[in-house]
């Protein structure tokens, strides 16, 4: 059953006029009262130290390095798996040639440590 | 925006219209108060008592939070020192503004039993922030603080967008 | 396909790494009260913790000075709410030592009956607490559940659910109501089958494992040398109670044992607090059985008789504005966070001089900073959970 | 040891040192300079064995501030008390954070509430009271702004008491 595209077009315009009425109807009501302390950070009562640009651990940045690699490969294979079986054999295998350099890629980091919390 | 309520309650229907968003925005308000978990002493332990299974506070919509940002009531349970006060205003500031602070406790109202001969408490925490509702015990019993809840949503009910006291400056 | 040599996956002399400062303020869910720690993290790896208190001093002992002795006995409830019973026992036994009163024996039972059920809320209360603060929400719910039953005992006993003033210089204030003695049996066959799902449902979960077992380990010498007393430092191998070491009361005529754990970490603080709970059922049952004992050998005294006016006397002493003669005294009992001492000194007259309230989370606290350092963040709040600290006793 | 012993055992050590004797438990009058060399002896003496200290405080009597300090054993299970008195103006004593790392929260709680000063301490500051707190106030003179003294002499007191019959006719 093919998806008549005609209506995507509404189907777009009221879900973000939606959102947008109801952000628009409420700044009308809501109390808008910003003042200096209230926007200062929160810290459990406390004042603010210093700041927050601070250089903090590399491994934080590691970390999320490994999770954008996996999460993208988790994009590419989501619409995969909804439609392998039309797509045929040459698919099939070819996803799994692209699973085993991204599994290579995993064990690889493993060992060097990368996954460990030093 | 703040004046829109005034104005339309000018047009010939306003009234109307102002009553029926009144009558909306104060029963949602009032039956989802989300109070800051921020126990001080006795009080504390008799907040989480009413929290917790027995005398349940989740039946009257009031669940806790951690953090000011998502809380709009601030239950005082416990005695004001003046190491405290600094701390208690800034997160009465850091709360979004429909807020209500409810004083539980003798000591959040006046010093309670630390009010003579003590050198380090707030005699009565309406010296540090402004409160809505006093309730007193010491501990108050479960049953007494959700009577002060109650007595809170009544306060809550008789608000109106058109005049100041709903919005709390 | 191999790393160029000279780049390391965050060792330090590669990359220049600042430690930031995490404050874990006043007002935080699981500092259990007015606690902040401002911890200076790298990383995720804790380098030092600093614990700020003070934020509930209510200046008690200077009140104190200012008190007549038996006006001062709500404000040791106040002190450690939670078990509120044994801070009013460590206060009263104090002022008795130093005035030379000694109590009726009827009077020391109910004494070790009450202070055993209130040491047995206030563990419950660290059993729900603790579980929140490591991830189980349910432990909250049932350990209160069970603590309001106590609650409801203590109040018809005293009137009051968290602050009872009920010990007096002398005695109790009150004597049992009638069927309380029945409610309490009932609860506690009740109670003893509740305690095997409390105890199920948490001490050998895997994720509870996983985030008590070896963490925070505090060793036996590093326990004694910081002075913590009570459950942490039984957890710690130290084979040490005054309940039967330094035996006060009626507890030299009761038959308990003293859990001690082996290696001190987070799990065997719970587990102790958890063996203790039992050992507080039987001292109740043992107490119960003492009572009617007592109540057979002991007939009530019919008023007007001699022994009824002597105890009247005996009565008018202690309630009446009580006057002691100079001297000094340390007292200390075994409460539920640990050894609660009393300093008492008094120049005669009706007010004490100096009191000093030593209290067992004091110290407890005390040793935070040095078995968290080098530890994870995370496992920091369940390290301060089991030390099971209340601010009112810290701060006094 | 039982106490006698103990106290026997101590003053042929340190035949020097008096007892105190209002005290109901065993407590030794120590001379300030003879307070650390006591205190290791307690500590490093296999026969007394002194493994904590339990309480460290201050008491103010006019005229003079007096250190006491309680340690325990625990291998030996005996307790003893040291009292050092030190002039009300200044007083200055050497810490004992050395000996028990225990004593360095009391030890910073009587400096914040006697302003007794032990040199040598990690870090001497405040504990309970705000940093910018002037004064000692758990001492004897200090007047805080809502103290309301008790009468002394009890008579009049007892007037309102209600009065309890007395059986004896």
């Amino acid at each position: 059953m093919a998806i008549q595209m005609d209506y995507m077009l509404v189907f777009l315009l009221t879900g973000i006029g939606f959102v947008a009425g109801n952000f628009f109807l409420s700044s009308l009501l809501r109390p808008f009262r910003p003042n200096p302390k209230k926007l200062s950070t929160y810290e459990c009562g406390e004042e603010p130290v210093g700041s927050a640009w601070v250089q903090f651990n590399v491994r934080y940045y590691l970390f999320a390095m490994i999770f954008v690699i996996f999460d993208v490969e988790a994009v590419f294979l989501i619409p995969w798996a909804v439609v392998y079986q039309s797509l045929g054999i040459v698919t099939f295998i070819e996803m799994f040639v692209f699973l085993f350099i991204l599994i290579v890629g995993l064990v690889h980091v493993w060992r060097k440590g990368g996954l460990e919390w030093v | 925006m703040e004046k829109l309520p005034i104005y339309t309650q000018k047009i010939p229907g306003g009234g109307v219209l102002l009553t029926a968003t009144d009558k909306l925005m104060n029963w949602s308000r009032k039956s989802s108060i989300w109070y800051m978990l921020f126990g001080l002493a006795c009080c504390a332990i008799e907040m989480m008592a009413t929290g917790a299974s027995d005398y349940d506070l989740d039946r009257m919509g009031l669940i806790f939070r951690g953090s000011p940002r998502q809380s709009d009531l601030m239950i005082i349970a416990g005695t004001v020192t003046l190491k405290m006060a600094p701390r208690i205003q800034t997160l009465y500031e850091q709360m979004p503004e429909p807020r209500y602070v409810v004083a539980m406790g003798n000591c959040a109202c006046n010093g309670g039993p630390y009010r003579y001969d003590s050198y380090s408490t707030l005699m009565g925490v309406d010296k540090a922030i402004p409160v809505d509702v006093y309730i007193t015990g010491c501990p108050p019993r479960p049953e007494a603080l959700m009577n002060g809840i109650i007595e809170l949503q009544k306060r809550i009910d008789r608000m109106s967008l058109k005049d100041k006291m709903a919005i709390r400056v | 396909m191999t790393l160029a040599p000279n780049i390391s996956l965050g060792k330090e002399e590669g990359l220049k790494t600042e430690e930031f400062v995490v404050n874990i303020g006043p007002q935080h869910p699981s500092t259990h009260g007015l606690l902040r720690l401002v911890a200076t993290l790298d990383g995720e790896i804790i380098k030092e913790v600093v614990p700020h208190i003070g934020y509930l001093h209510r200046s008690t002992e200077k009140i104190a000075e200012n008190r007549y002795y038996h006006s001062f006995v709500p404000y040791t409830d106040r002190t450690d709410y939670i078990s509120a019973m044994l801070m009013n026992w460590g206060y009263v036994m104090a002022v008795e030592k130093v005035a030379g009163i000694c109590n009726p024996m009827r009077a020391e039972v109910i004494r070790v009956l009450i202070g055993e059920l209130n040491r047995l809320a206030s563990h419950l209360l660290f059993y729900g607490t603790f579980g929140m603060d490591v991830g189980a929400f349910t432990p909250f719910l049932w350990a209160f559940r069970e603590r309001e039953n106590i609650l409801r005992l203590f109040e018809s006993l005293c009137g009051q659910r968290l602050t009872y003033n009920y010990y007096r210089i002398g005695g109790v204030s009150h004597d049992l109501p009638k069927d309380w003695v029945g409610n309490l049996q009932k609860w506690l066959a009740h109670f003893k089958q509740v305690y095997k799902e409390l105890y199920d449902i948490l001490t050998y979960n895997v994720i509870f494992l996983r985030r008590t077992k070896g963490v925070g380990i505090l060793s036996k010498e590093q326990a004694i040398a910081w002075g913590c007393t009570g459950p942490v430092l039984r957890a710690s191998g130290v084979d040490w109670d005054l309940r039967r070491d330094e035996t006060y009361s009626v507890y030299k005529e009761l038959k308990f044992e003293v859990p001690v754990g082996e290696n001190g970490d987070v799990w065997d603080r719970y587990w102790v607090r958890m063996q203790e709970m039992l050992q507080s059922i039987s001292l109740v049952e043992q107490c119960l059985a003492k009572l009617k004992e007592l109540d057979d050998k002991l007939p009530r005294l019919q008023r007007g008789s001699a022994e009824w006016k002597e105890n009247a006397m005996f009565v008018i002493r202690t309630q009446s504005v009580l006057q002691v003669e100079p001297g000094e005294a340390y007292v200390r009992i075994e409460a539920a966070r640990g050894e609660l001492g009393y300093y008492l000194v008094s120049k005669g007259g009706a007010k004490p001089w100096k009191l000093k309230i030593r209290s067992g989370a004091f110290c407890n606290l005390s040793v935070l900073p040095e078995i968290t350092r080098g530890k994870l963040i995370a496992d920091l709040i369940a390290i301060l959970a089991s030390l099971d600290i209340v601010l009112g006793e810290i701060d006094r | 040891m039982t106490q006698e012993e103990l106290q026997s055992y101590i003053l042929q050590k340190y035949p020097g040192f008096k007892l105190e004797p209002l005290a109901h438990d065993l407590t030794f009058l120590v001379p300030a300079e003879q307070y650390i060399p006591f205190c290791t002896f307690l500590k490093e003496d296999p026969s007394m064995a002194f493994q904590n200290v339990m309480s460290l405080t201050a008491t103010d009597y006019l005229d003079y501030m007096q250190v006491v300090v309680h340690i325990n054993s625990y291998s030996q299970k005996h307790r003893i008390a040291i009292k050092v008195t030190l002039d009300r103006e200044n007083p200055k004593i050497s810490t004992i954070t050395h000996l028990w790392p225990g004593a360095n929260w009391h030890e910073r709680e009587t400096y914040d509430l006697y302003g007794v000063l032990f040199d040598k301490h990690p870090d001497l500051r405040r504990i309970l009271l705000a940093d910018d707190w002037e004064g000692y106030p758990m001492r004897k003179g200090y007047t805080h702004w809502n103290l309301t003294p008790m009468p002394d002499d009890v008579t009049e007191v007892m007037k309102d008491y209600p009065t309890v019959p007395n059986p004896l006719g």
